[in-house]
């Protein structure tokens, strides 16, 4: 039974000047399905929507168009107003009779009172093409994964769980701490890292709402948004994390030498190691790639020197499950590779090291004692030159886009290399300075001033021996003339790039990633944080390069979301999305390859009623879907609509006028 | 004025079919929910004039526009079929316009070829922000169906 | 180019082996020059099969019916065909294992007066691109071209244009033989059909036509095969491959995109899209 | 012939009952059915759907069409006719109920869900003509108690003497004081009708019916007294389309009243 | 009974036609992408009636149209209003030249059941005011086995005027028809009369014309055959490489099914009346998803069995005419010639 209402606004002068209300109201009145019409002067007013209401009982409507305002102004004023008369909301249309015709038209009235009646005529097709559709509720596991430990993960993990949501914090490496942990001292305050760093690492080993799994990496991540199952590898670390108590014993006797990773290989560590001083948590595990007692069975003095007999050589990987809602990706970054900088020098001679190297050494508790060394032969550098955009902004060789860091650092690099060494002099490379920032010009000014680094605007073309030391030719722009400069060592700011395993957990999340590796972002601009997938965000180097304040403003973000997300015990979804009519399905599954959400999967049904054959069918995740509709307009054998935009109410809004 | 005569006949469906006196074209247009529809409001809202010919109906994204619906509206009551969107990248869906761009120039270029003129179906990107650009495209896409007359292919009996 | 002998084997050996339930090849009428299609169930019959250069329809299409589906099907497969092949296999329409697959190195087919068919003169894969045996030799991908039918109408006018599609509109009697007798067309209910096209209209008129015939190739647009099933059934005759070279055309030039089912995995234009993809004809 | 609709009556959540009446009023007279005879309904726009008359003509002025939502034309039918709207129909199409062989025969009713329709028909014409027929039984079920149509009427049935009306739904409900059990069991074993002097006329889903004269060829019926309707799609109703051919006989003017012994005569599709 | 005949050499029977065409409404069959089908024509240059079988269409859509319009209305607040169509473009005077005689014959069939019960008074009207004209064949063609089936050109009433070529290049007109008589005699001129003395030269033709039959049935045994065949297992096998494209029946000269569908824009309506085909798997769907005939060799049973059981059963006539166009049409080529004689012929064994 087609019972349409329709009501036409006058919106004050805004509608009336322009249009002829009655006669649009008399116009609708000829439609055969509309049963009630009438005009008002400001149908959004209380005694506006209490008409609308009156009428709903009184006139046993089936639908209501209103013809006002646009439908994005008070769509949901109106919708209010059904359900208060106990009508399902979505039996609603909005004829746009102010937006699109009184305030366009606004010389021609009887123009624009024919084009409001064509907009009724359009609503009241398409309203009777309208379904009862109900608010969507997906309940919520409250519980986030945070995947990485670096300071984005540590950010993200500490805000969610301040807020009493329990978090799950998976790190691949022995301890959290992540790249921050590697540094000396941070720009553009020159406060140790270490320092701010490590009380956050202990805040998220103690604290009640966090879970930390160190040494552990997601495997599978099944489920929807709220909805998340996620399987995560721990894998065997050969210690028992309960019984040790990180005496260190164990790594003091070990005889086996590995080169040191968080030392980026400048030193060694043991086979069996706790990766530095301040590791979170402290406790050793085994590198079983290394250890002669995992791999020939031959040793075992850790295990004898262990006064808690915590060594446990048969441990094997274990595989715990946990059911999360939500997910904060803070993997962080690599470092890119340069050795296609062949004219570098890049791994022919040693005191060409990367910024990282660099950053090791002058930190206090490097390798070196805090004093920059040449690699080849342990001299303190006096003439250091760092040459920046190594692989950055380089279409040629390297990669497009700037790496952001590389001048504050450089900059950084400067001012340590003259507190660490007095009587150095640096060299500094650049294309441009980039100093975009709070305090950061004013850094870079006084690296330029208090060190007196000589900045010479250019690229380098060439590094060659020259005896002991290394020989930098490049050009300085400014001058325009080709310079050389002997340096006793090269530091080069290599850009920043994602891990090659980047794509593998994209997968594995089911999130998109561009072409170097970085995770996307649902939108650039606005929502930076979210991916495609709901309930999937992002925080630090994973998705751009950043520098460390921007990441924990994104983590903090991101918890932001994840909090936001579980402020109810259901997400309440809008349910214009996508529904699958088995019957017309032929399992061809294009839906599933167009769904920007992942939202469409597949499931099996009988080939006809009691058939033990299967068939395959698409099935929309409710949870997921976000009602775009590209999934319908692809579906060659029209067997899925969208709710609210069906195929049948659009066509009806077509023949209509 | 030959040559313009010469123009006409080739560019057109029917040269043969004149306008009735008090004709006016009507268009189709189609707007994505995120960008231009929230355009063609703010159109509204910055008061900016354009020809009252068109009639709008809102989807949620430009992907959602199955090809036979410009098919349909030019076979029932429009003279012509302007479809908009969002700019590249600004999806709110982030990636449906990509897949309706495809779409689109196909449908454009196989109408072209079995007669439509080229100007019966347009598209456009229009953001939430670009008021003025949305009267302007409709400005000129009725100018331009006004030019080519009324469409007289493959229309419905009774449209 | 003819296999008559390798296939009646292979087929004999596939019976004998019990590898397959149906086999589908070619059949002499029996009344004149044409071959049809057959589906054979047992060994005793093998000895109907044969192929030469008038094996011209494309097999594929009877996959999609219920006597084969869940079946351990043989059958032969032109390049064209093969393709068309590849895109049932990665639309989840049959499954590779149940199917043997003879490809065959194409060197084209003929058309009714006996000479080379037009698109196998254009064709740009000849040889089967899914298989499990091939016969013949491979000669590879070749240049594309735009079909000579497109290139002739695109110079004509839009008016002469519309008189041409007009009649083309207007002569079809939408017995929909063209989607029936296309391997891709599997819908279980096509929203073409007339029955189930309430939103379609379903009276056989010509704007009808119209609209079915524009939607039907929309379709098909970056999966048409160009095997002319479609064409090969129309009662009318009507250069139906006009508006699947059209698209195709546009596909190529614009997207760069491969052809259809050259490779498994690859759905079709419409199914993906590219950041550079053309954005001229935007306003 | 275009018509009003006077009365939407809700019978089940899929089933109504649309109370027509001709909006030319002449048209009243003229317009005559025996029970078992359809019309074609339409609704224009959408298009024609064939359902059966489920009144009878002795109760003039207005007749009933019981719509069940199944198909596309149905569902929109339910959605867009309102009370007042004009539909068009074309009738009275088919055969009927052998009127004449069933006087001063016991009639016996099994009907099952929708199928009750056509039978209510000659229910309705049977009351009316009450004198014509001996005892008048009638057996009706459907899945539950919501799904059973015309409820008030049943009660009205009830409450008249010469009726036997028993009731059955298939699975126990809460609040259901009736048999509980399929047709053809309730048929064996709580009905039980005498199988001399006795005409059946039952219609129903397939399934019943299939069972039903199992059942009732248990209990010693002949083909040639069980009677039904058979539904079929049809689009003309004048033996043009082809559309309902069973064989060379055409449910639309043949039927769509069949005994059960002609049935068997047609070739095995429906 | 006498047969009005005229004689005329082949100029002559152009300038008949040419006449023809020049003074009436006049069909004829029009080349369209390179196959012959019945087009209105407005000179003889345009249209070939000698044009040879098998051609696409038979005369079929000019009585019942691929798509005729059953009636209008509009649908507002006001009310419901039905109009009658605008006039049927088919019911005026017409001739049609070229009509070969299965096709001709097709109508006569087709006559049976339009004319049985309610009488279709659109297609009645049709059919009055046409005159066929109607070349005889003089070579059967691939699939044509019409001889078989008893509707050999010595069936005299199928067409109006037959035009039969005879020994020495001389042709013969004859009127076949009441109508037939009248409307030759009045487009006679310039015609010679040849009453009686052209049957000898006739039935030569039309003996050479039955040899050159290939195909050749027995159709009283097959008819026999066929009518306990219902559950042959032959049915499932011999049209397994149908592609169920519904070609046949569209072609078909006697197929007469049809669908009803409606058309609404607005407030407007239409509603139609267009081709359908039992191959369609559509065809008996029922609203609520019953089917009888879900799979194709139901379906094609149901069609053989129509053409060759029920349709003489109920109307005395045989349904297929043998003009082999389905078969022609078909993309795999079935043919119902060896489908039905398999069928027959599979009971013996």
């Amino acid at each position: 039974m087609a019972r349409v209402g329709v009501f036409v606004c006058f919106c004050g002068a805004n509608i009336a000047d322009f249009v002829d209300v009655p006669a649009v109201t008399e116009e609708a009145k000829k439609i055969k399905e509309v049963k009630y019409a009438i005009e008002y002067k400001y149908m959004c007013s209380d005694p506006g929507q209490q008409m609308i209401r009156d009428a709903i009982v009184q006139h046993r409507l089936t639908s209501v168009v209103v013809a006002a305002c646009s439908p994005r102004m008070h769509e949901k004023t109106f919708r209010k107003a059904l359900s208060d008369a106990g009508m399902n909301p979505y039996l609603l249309e909005v004829a746009n009779i102010r937006e699109h015709s009184s305030w366009v038209h606004q010389k021609d009235k009887k123009a624009a009172t024919e084009k409001a009646s064509d907009l009724i005529r359009m609503a009241v097709a398409k309203s009777i093409a309208n379904e009862q559709l109900h608010e969507i509720s997906v309940p919520v596991t409250k519980r986030a994964l945070v995947i990485g430990g670096g300071i984005a993960g540590i950010q993200a993990a500490l805000d969610i769980a301040d807020a009493r949501i329990p978090v799950v914090l998976v790190e691949k490496s022995p301890s959290i701490g992540g790249r921050m942990a590697q540094l000396d001292e941070t720009f553009p305050t020159l406060d140790c890292s270490q320092c701010i760093l490590t009380p956050k690492m202990v805040d998220v080993a103690s604290h009640p709402f966090i879970e930390l799994l160190p040494y552990s990496e997601v495997m599978e991540l099944d489920g929807y948004v709220g909805n998340y199952k996620a399987k995560i590898k721990r894998k065997a670390s050969y210690v028992n994390f309960d019984t040790c108590t990180g005496c260190g014993a164990c790594w003091q006797k070990c005889p086996v030498k590995v080169p040191n990773e968080f030392n980026m290989g400048i030193d060694k560590r043991k086979a069996i190691y706790s990766p530095f001083p301040q590791a979170v948590p402290n406790k050793p595990v085994i590198d079983a790639e290394h250890c002669t007692m995992l791999l020939k069975g031959k040793c075992g003095i850790c295990a004898k020197v262990c006064e808690k007999g915590s060594i446990d050589y048969t441990m094997q990987d274990e595989i715990v499950e946990r059911e999360i809602g939500a997910v904060v990706v803070a993997t962080g970054y690599d470092l890119w590779d340069p050795s296609p900088y062949e004219e570098y020098g890049v791994g022919r001679y040693k005191d060409i090291i990367t910024s990282l190297e660099f950053e090791r050494m002058v930190s206090a508790n490097g390798p070196t004692g805090g004093v920059p060394v040449r690699p080849s032969d342990g001299k303190v550098p006096k003439r250091v030159v760092f040459i920046k955009c190594v692989g950055s902004r380089d279409e040629a060789k390297g990669i497009e886009y700037c790496s952001k860091i590389c001048c504050m650092y450089t900059a950084k690099h400067a001012i340590l290399l003259h507190h660490k060494v007095h009587d150095s002099h640096a060299y500094i490379f650049y294309m441009d300075i980039r100093a975009a920032g709070k305090g950061y010009e004013e850094f870079v000014k006084r690296a330029q001033v208090e060190t007196g680094a000589t900045y010479l605007r250019g690229r380098v073309s060439k590094i060659y021996k020259k005896g002991e030391n290394l020989m930098v030719r490049g050009e300085d722009a400014q001058l325009g003339q080709v310079v050389e400069v002997e340096a006793d060592l090269v530091v080069l700011a290599t850009a920043i790039y994602p891990y090659k395993d980047n794509p593998d957990l994209a997968r594995l999340l089911g999130i998109s990633y561009d072409k170097y590796g970085y995770l996307s972002e649902a939108h650039p601009k606005l929502r930076p944080v979210e991916t495609a997938k709901a309930g999937i965000y992002l925080a630090g180097c994973t998705q751009a390069p950043k520098d460390i304040p921007d990441t924990v403003a994104q983590a903090s973000a991101a918890a932001a979301k994840v909090c936001g997300l579980f402020a109810g015990d259901t997400l309440k979804k809008d349910p214009m999305i996508s529904t699958v009519n088995t019957e017309f399905c032929t399992g061809c599954q294009n839906c599933v390859t167009v769904c920007p959400y992942q939202a469409i999967v597949t499931e099996e049904i009988p080939l006809g009623h009691g058939s033990k054959e299967m068939r395959i069918v698409a099935k929309v995740n409710e949870g997921v879907c976000q009602g775009c509709g590209s999934c319908v307009a692809i579906c060659r054998s029209m067997a899925i609509d969208l709710a609210g935009f069906t195929d049948m109410q659009i066509i009806n809004e077509i023949v209509s006028i | 004025m030959e040559a313009e005569i010469k123009e006409k006949i080739v560019s057109m469906e029917k040269p043969h079919m004149e306008a009735p006196p008090d004709w006016q074209p009507v268009i189709m247009g189609i707007l994505c929910n995120w960008c231009s529809y929230a355009g063609s409001d703010l159109t509204g809202t910055s008061r900016i004039q354009y020809p009252p010919n068109i009639r709008i109906i809102r989807v949620p994204c430009s992907s959602r526009v199955d090809p036979w619906f410009i098919i349909k509206s030019l076979q029932t009551i429009a003279d012509g079929v302007l479809i908009s969107g969002c700019h590249p990248g600004d999806c709110h869906y982030i990636s449906g316009n990509y897949y309706a761009r495809r779409r689109f120039l196909v449908t454009k270029k196989l109408l072209n070829f079995v007669g439509f003129h080229e100007n019966r179906v347009q598209f456009s990107w229009v953001s939430a922000a670009e008021g003025a650009k949305f009267a302007k495209v409709v400005t000129k896409v009725t100018e331009d169906i006004r030019k080519l007359g009324p469409l007289h292919l493959y229309k419905k009996e009774n449209s | 180019m003819d296999y008559t002998k390798q296939i009646q084997d292979i087929a004999g050996r596939l019976f004998s082996e019990g590898k397959i339930d149906i086999f589908i090849g070619y059949r002499n009428t029996g009344f004149d020059e044409n071959q049809v299609p057959v589906l054979i169930h047992q060994y005793k019959d093998v000895d109907q099969l044969l192929f030469t250069d008038k094996s011209v329809f494309n097999l594929a299409n009877y996959l999609k019916y219920e006597h084969t589906r869940n079946k351990r099907v043989g059958l032969i497969v032109k390049g064209c065909d093969s393709r068309a092949l590849n895109l049932m296999l990665t639309e989840s329409q049959v499954k590779r294992e149940n199917l043997y697959i003879i490809g065959i190195a194409c060197e084209g087919v003929v058309n009714e007066t006996g000479e080379k068919a037009q698109n196998c003169v254009e064709c740009m894969m000849p040889d089967a691109v899914v298989y499990d045996e091939l016969l013949g030799s491979a000669t590879g991908k070749r240049e594309y071209q735009v079909n000579a039918d497109i290139r002739e109408l695109d110079e004509k006018t839009l008016t002469d244009r519309v008189e041409y599609f007009e009649e083309i509109f207007e002569n079809c009697i939408r017995c929909n033989a063209c989607r029936h007798s296309c391997p891709l067309c599997y819908c279980a209910k096509c929203c073409i059909d007339q029955e189930t096209a309430t939103l379609f209209h379903g009276a056989n008129t010509t704007s009808s036509a119209f609209h079915a015939l524009m939607t039907w190739s929309l379709h098909l647009a970056g999966r048409c095969v160009d095997c002319r099933n479609c064409e090969k059934a129309c009662p009318i005759h009507l250069p139906l491959h006009l508006l699947h070279k059209l698209n195709e055309k546009v596909i190529y030039e614009n997207f760069q995109e491969n052809l259809a089912g050259m490779t498994e995995g690859d759905r079709g234009a419409f199914y993906k899209y590219s950041l550079s993809d053309p954005d001229d004809f935007i306003l | 012939m275009i018509c009003k609709v006077d009365k939407i009556i809700q019978e089940t959540p899929d089933i109504c009952t649309y109370r027509l009446k001709f909006r030319d009023e002449s048209l009243t007279e003229q317009f005559d059915w025996l029970p078992g005879q359809f019309i074609e309904f339409s609704l224009l726009g959408s298009g024609e759907c064939t359902f059966c008359i489920a009144s009878s003509a002795t109760r003039k002025g207005t007749f009933d069409c019981s719509i069940k939502r199944a198909g596309i034309v149905t569902a929109d039918i339910h959605r867009d006719i309102d009370e007042g709207d004009e539909v068009g129909i074309r009738g009275p199409y088919g055969n009927w109920f052998p009127l004449e062989d069933l006087k001063g025969k016991n009639l016996l009713f099994v009907g099952g869900g929708i199928g009750l329709a056509p039978l209510r028909s000659l229910i309705q014409y049977a009351i009316d003509n009450r004198n014509q027929y001996a005892d008048c039984t009638i057996l009706y079920g459907a899945r539950t108690s919501a799904d059973l149509c015309y409820k008030e009427e049943i009660e009205e049935w009830k409450t008249n003497k010469s009726l036997r009306v028993i009731l059955t739904i298939d699975k126990p409900e809460d609040t259901w004081k009736e048999h509980v059990g399929v047709v053809p069991k309730i048929l064996e074993e709580v009905v039980k009708p005498k199988v001399e002097n006795t005409k059946v006329i039952t219609c129903g889903p397939p399934i019943m019916i299939k069972y039903t004269l199992l059942a009732l060829d248990r209990l010693g019926f002949a083909p040639k007294d069980v009677i039904t309707t058979l539904e079929m799609k049809m689009q003309c109703g004048l033996g043009k389309c082809g559309r309902c051919n069973i064989g060379s006989t055409y449910v639309c003017k043949d039927g769509p009243v069949f005994t059960y012994e002609e049935l068997k005569r047609l070739p095995d599709e429906f | 009974m006498k047969l009005t005949t005229y004689s005329t050499d082949q100029a002559g029977l152009q300038a008949f036609y040419e006449a023809i065409i020049r003074a009436h409404d006049t069909y004829g069959p029009v080349e369209k992408f390179g196959k012959f089908d019945f087009k209105k024509v407005n000179s003889l240059s345009e249209c070939d009636p000698e044009s040879p079988i098998p051609r696409t269409m038979s005369v079929k859509p000019l009585f019942f149209p691929k798509s005729a319009k059953v009636m209008k209305y509009t649908a507002t607040s006001a009310g419901t209003e039905l109009s009658d169509t605008a006039e049927d473009p088919l019911a005026g005077k017409r001739v049609i030249l070229g009509v070969k005689h299965c096709d001709a014959r097709g109508l006569q069939v087709l006559d049976a059941v339009y004319k049985w019960d309610y009488i279709d008074t659109d297609y009645e009207k049709r059919r009055e005011n046409t005159i066929l004209i109607s070349p005889r064949c003089d070579q059967a063609a691939t699939h044509c086995f019409c001889t078989s089936l008893d509707y050999d050109l010595e069936t005299l009433d199928a067409v109006d005027v037959a035009v039969i070529n005879g020994a020495d290049r001389k042709i013969y007109l004859q009127a076949r028809t009441e109508k037939g008589e009248t409307f030759l005699k009045e487009n006679a001129t310039g015609l010679t009369s040849a009453n009686g003395s052209a049957e000898a030269e006739m039935k030569k033709q039309y003996e050479t014309f039955a040899a050159s039959f290939r195909l050749k049935m027995n159709y009283q045994e097959i008819n026999e055959r066929m009518q306990g065949q219902f559950d042959s297992p032959t049915f499932e096998e011999v049209p397994s490489s149908c592609v169920s494209c519904n070609t046949c029946a569209f072609v078909c000269p006697t197929c007469h099914c049809f669908k009803i569908s409606d058309e609404k824009i607005r407030d407007k309506g239409v509603r139609y009346k267009s081709y359908d085909s039992c191959n369609n798997v559509y065809f008996t769907l029922m609203a609520g998803g019953h089917n009888p005939r879900p799979v194709k060799y139901r379906r094609w049973r149901q069609r053989a069995m129509h053409k060759f059981v029920y349709y003489k059963e109920r109307f005395g006539v045989n349904l297929c005419i043998g003009c082999g166009k389905c078969t022609t049409s078909c993309p795999v080529n079935i043919s119902i010639f060896e489908v039905v004689t398999k069928v027959a012929s599979s009971m013996q064994e």
